[in-house]
């Protein structure tokens, strides 16, 4: 089956990595493709959106006019992974600790409200452990990491991290097969390629 | 990665961290600018992050004199108006405006060839920092030497101000030759690139073991054209800065969109076609030919 | 301390009384004036001493001819109006400067090569005076050899007029790496050093054993923003001098106040910030490019 | 237990020595701490004000908002230890032997009246033996030392020296739990420390 990760900007590279490491540890055979152009994503069983500079990712996805498709793609259940950029644009309300809210193009699948650099800048970014609902104990790697200010259903937080100035945050959603994530799980593990690899191949 | 640990910090500013950020820059284009206004063109044209100076490049070489790190004012007014990362350029050795710089959040710092230097013997050890460094290199070595000091990002030198790519191919090009021919060196090579570079030995392995820098590496210096950016990229840049080529030229704006996309789409001619139709070459800034520059007007030569 | 005593007088000037004195002006800035106003202008900025001048060292460097001591009425004007310790330069080698300043009363006095020298043997004898001194040094040798003359405080010489700290950074390095040098040698190679200094033994000793000079030391030369100062005390100064940086400036009342807070706070970047924002980058006091000076304009040289 | 030493300005690396040695001599365990900020005002069970330029600690001391929360402290009965610089800053009146008045701000503890640079300028500083009440003999530096021209209850003189221009002057005064001294003990002796240290430790 085909996975993709959407490669306009980001760390397309480590994402592409996890899901190879992933499908090698499920023991299925799974083809990895980069997502530049909106016709990659047809027959894809499964979708990364990697973290970067949601601005520049949403304007380039916007300007190649691969961003309705991705809204459909996303919409017609493709089990989807967004990490810290992906999780801004999946979101419905975003807007920026410093700057206010910030008129940038959104896919708008999320129920929930984003509030970018939550934590302060790059200078506050951090690691941590967290405990996600289903996956058990991860290394957490936050940078210039949103949190989700407030989820409403059917989007769910599985994930909490405390934090001495933002205190306790949401750090994790999940919304039927949508898996949004405030940090990096592919810089440290591959939990969670390993549970959307699972929903692509069918069981819960 | 297991580098040595100096002081005992919270959980901040962990090598992952630094050296993370920069992964989210790839593919990415960095613009210089010197004001918000310039910021915000940068922003809408999608760049992913801006570098505030005093003077561009181009003014810098023109101006002489000291040039030092730009007005914490005019940064300060520019992080509150962009949401994309913004970084700073601070005079080689210079650790206070770097302080400054890392207190006042600045998210990634350039210890740049193009401002004065103030230590012409060290460069500044950037472990002591949370905030990521970039430094420019001409070959592999110093490359090697910025990282081992705690440099989590790296870019060519190029020749800042001239809109002449040809400096940026070579240096581009003499860091992966090299790096090539570690990957096929065994054990004692590795120990001979070591010793000559000054460099620790795992560094070296890890960067053979990985056919490339251990960080992300952009290309700089020189880049005036969608064209340029997108060789940089096939070159085996992971992003790129661009200096006076776009704020030194009649359309910026376009200029600056241009290069954006020509850098995200690099590897899509169809899509830099599209990127180098929104420039126009009589726009460009009227470049210098590097025969006409002095040895002692050369920038690429400061640093060690 | 049990240094040699020359002449029978009474308690005052005791060496702790004079090598006191600096300890008091730890963390402080010291300003060049040429006037009250300005002198003033220093005080509510905070500064902890005045240097009284006839002109600023960027005028020195431009007028030429002959360069003596202020005006005493100037100084005592400047005495009588603001409460923090005034010092003031004389020429090297000038005794009688020297005991006119110490007649009036002024706190402390620079002999200094920024004005013109009357002897290029000798330095003054500063054991005779019950003021305190200060004096310019480039490397360890030249500091203690003013010591032993009897300075109770030392500078680094740094190229005064330029705004560029360059000069200041490398002196203060030279300076420290000395100092660590000493700080493993043992018996025999301070008595080496000794004689490489010219000074006595104690004296290289007890610089090894405090591992630091005996007396306060401030950098000074060049220093134009709050983030040179900070770096100036990071780099292990405990205070320093401002010359043209601040009244050659179009913001002296803001730089003044910046470089205070920069130098007090200067382990707190936070602050640092703080001030670095009072000041303006376009204001500063326009550099000199250290290549473009002639060897003989150098004032470093001065002196010996 | 934790002592602070304003370290604004001034020889703050002599006091924070005296006071190591001082808990040395006495067998307590103290942790010697440089108050910069207002926060750290907090928890000290002494506290120190060195020599140095009043003006300048005063005017860094306004503008870094800690002139109040320093005056709290003081009141709230915590043992200080001010010496010439420091003494200038506790008292109430403070006028120069030259430029008359100053406008300086002060933290206006200390009932008493001082006259700075009373004994002229640099020049005319000189060491002295002095009998401190409650201590014994001590070698005294004075350093552009001011004096205090008169006190009032419940603040004083707990020493005098004579000097052939000033006469017969107060060189130090006790004010319940506040020692203010116009000399420098912490060039020459521990002593003044200890007491500070014993008053902390909750005897006499």
């Amino acid at each position: 089956m085909k996975v993709g990760v959407l490669a306009l900007q980001g760390d397309v590279e480590e994402h592409l990595e996890a899901f190879r490491r992933a499908a090698a540890e499920l023991n299925i055979s799974a083809e990895v493709v980069r997502v530049k152009r909106a016709d990659q994503l047809d027959g894809l069983s499964a979708l990364a959106i990697p973290g970067g500079e949601s601005t520049t990712i949403g304007k380039l996805a916007q300007r190649l006019g691969i961003l309705d498709r991705l809204r459909t793609v996303v919409e017609s259940g493709v089990p989807t992974l967004a990490t810290c950029a992906g999780a801004v644009l999946l979101a419905k309300e975003v807007s920026d600790a410093i700057v206010g809210p910030t008129g940038q193009p959104l896919l708008a699948v999320l129920n929930a409200a984003v509030v970018r650099n939550a934590y302060g800048r790059q200078r506050d970014s951090f690691e941590a452990n967290v405990d996600v609902e289903g996956v058990g104990t991860v290394r957490a790697v936050f940078i210039r990491a949103p949190i989700f200010a407030k989820t409403w259903p059917p989007a769910r937080a599985i994930a909490h991290v405390d934090h001495p100035r933002a205190g306790r945050a949401i750090a994790a959603v999940r919304q039927d097969h949508v898996l949004a994530t405030a940090f990096h799980p592919e810089l440290t593990t591959t939990a969670f390629h390993k549970a959307v690899l699972e929903m692509a191949a069918g069981r819960l | 990665f297991t580098w040595p640990r100096p002081y005992p910090a919270e959980e901040a500013g962990t090598v992952k961290v630094k050296v993370g950020f920069p992964a989210m820059l790839r593919n990415g284009v960095i613009m210089d600018v010197t004001n918000v206004e310039q910021a915000q063109i940068a922003e809408e044209a999608g760049a992913v992050g801006v570098m505030v100076l005093d003077k561009l490049p181009y003014d810098v070489r023109k101006a002489g004199g000291v040039a030092r790190m730009a007005d914490l004012k005019v940064i300060e007014e520019v992080m509150s108006h962009v949401t994309i990362p913004v970084s700073a350029k601070v005079r080689i050795g210079h650790y206070y405006e770097a302080f400054l710089l890392q207190e006042i959040g600045v998210d990634l710092i350039d210890e740049s060839e193009v401002l004065t230097p103030v230590d012409d013997q060290h460069h500044i050890n950037k472990w002591f920092f949370t905030v990521p460094f970039v430094n420019g290199c001409r070959e592999l070595c110093e490359a090697l030497r910025r990282i081992s000091e705690g440099a989590s990002m790296i870019r060519s030198k190029g020749e800042a101000g001239t809109g002449n790519v040809s400096e940026a191919v070579k240096h581009f090009k003499a860091l992966y030759r090299a790096i090539n021919e570690l990957g096929a060196a065994e054990e004692e090579r590795l120990r001979d690139y070591a010793r000559q570079c000054q460099v620790p030995l795992e560094l070296v392995a890890l960067t053979a073991k990985m056919g490339r820098l251990p960080v992300i590496t952009f290309a700089a210096g020189g880049i005036a054209t969608p064209a340029d950016a997108a060789l940089m990229m096939w070159l085996g840049a992971d992003g790129v800065f661009v200096g006076s080529g776009i704020f030194k030229s009649q359309d910026p704006r376009q200029r600056a969109e241009a290069i954006v996309l020509a850098t995200a789409k690099w590897d899509d001619p169809e899509a830099v076609v599209e990127a180098q139709k929104m420039v126009s070459e009589r726009a460009a800034m009227v470049g210098i030919d590097l025969k006409t520059l002095k040895p002692e007007e050369l920038l690429q030569t400061r640093g060690l």
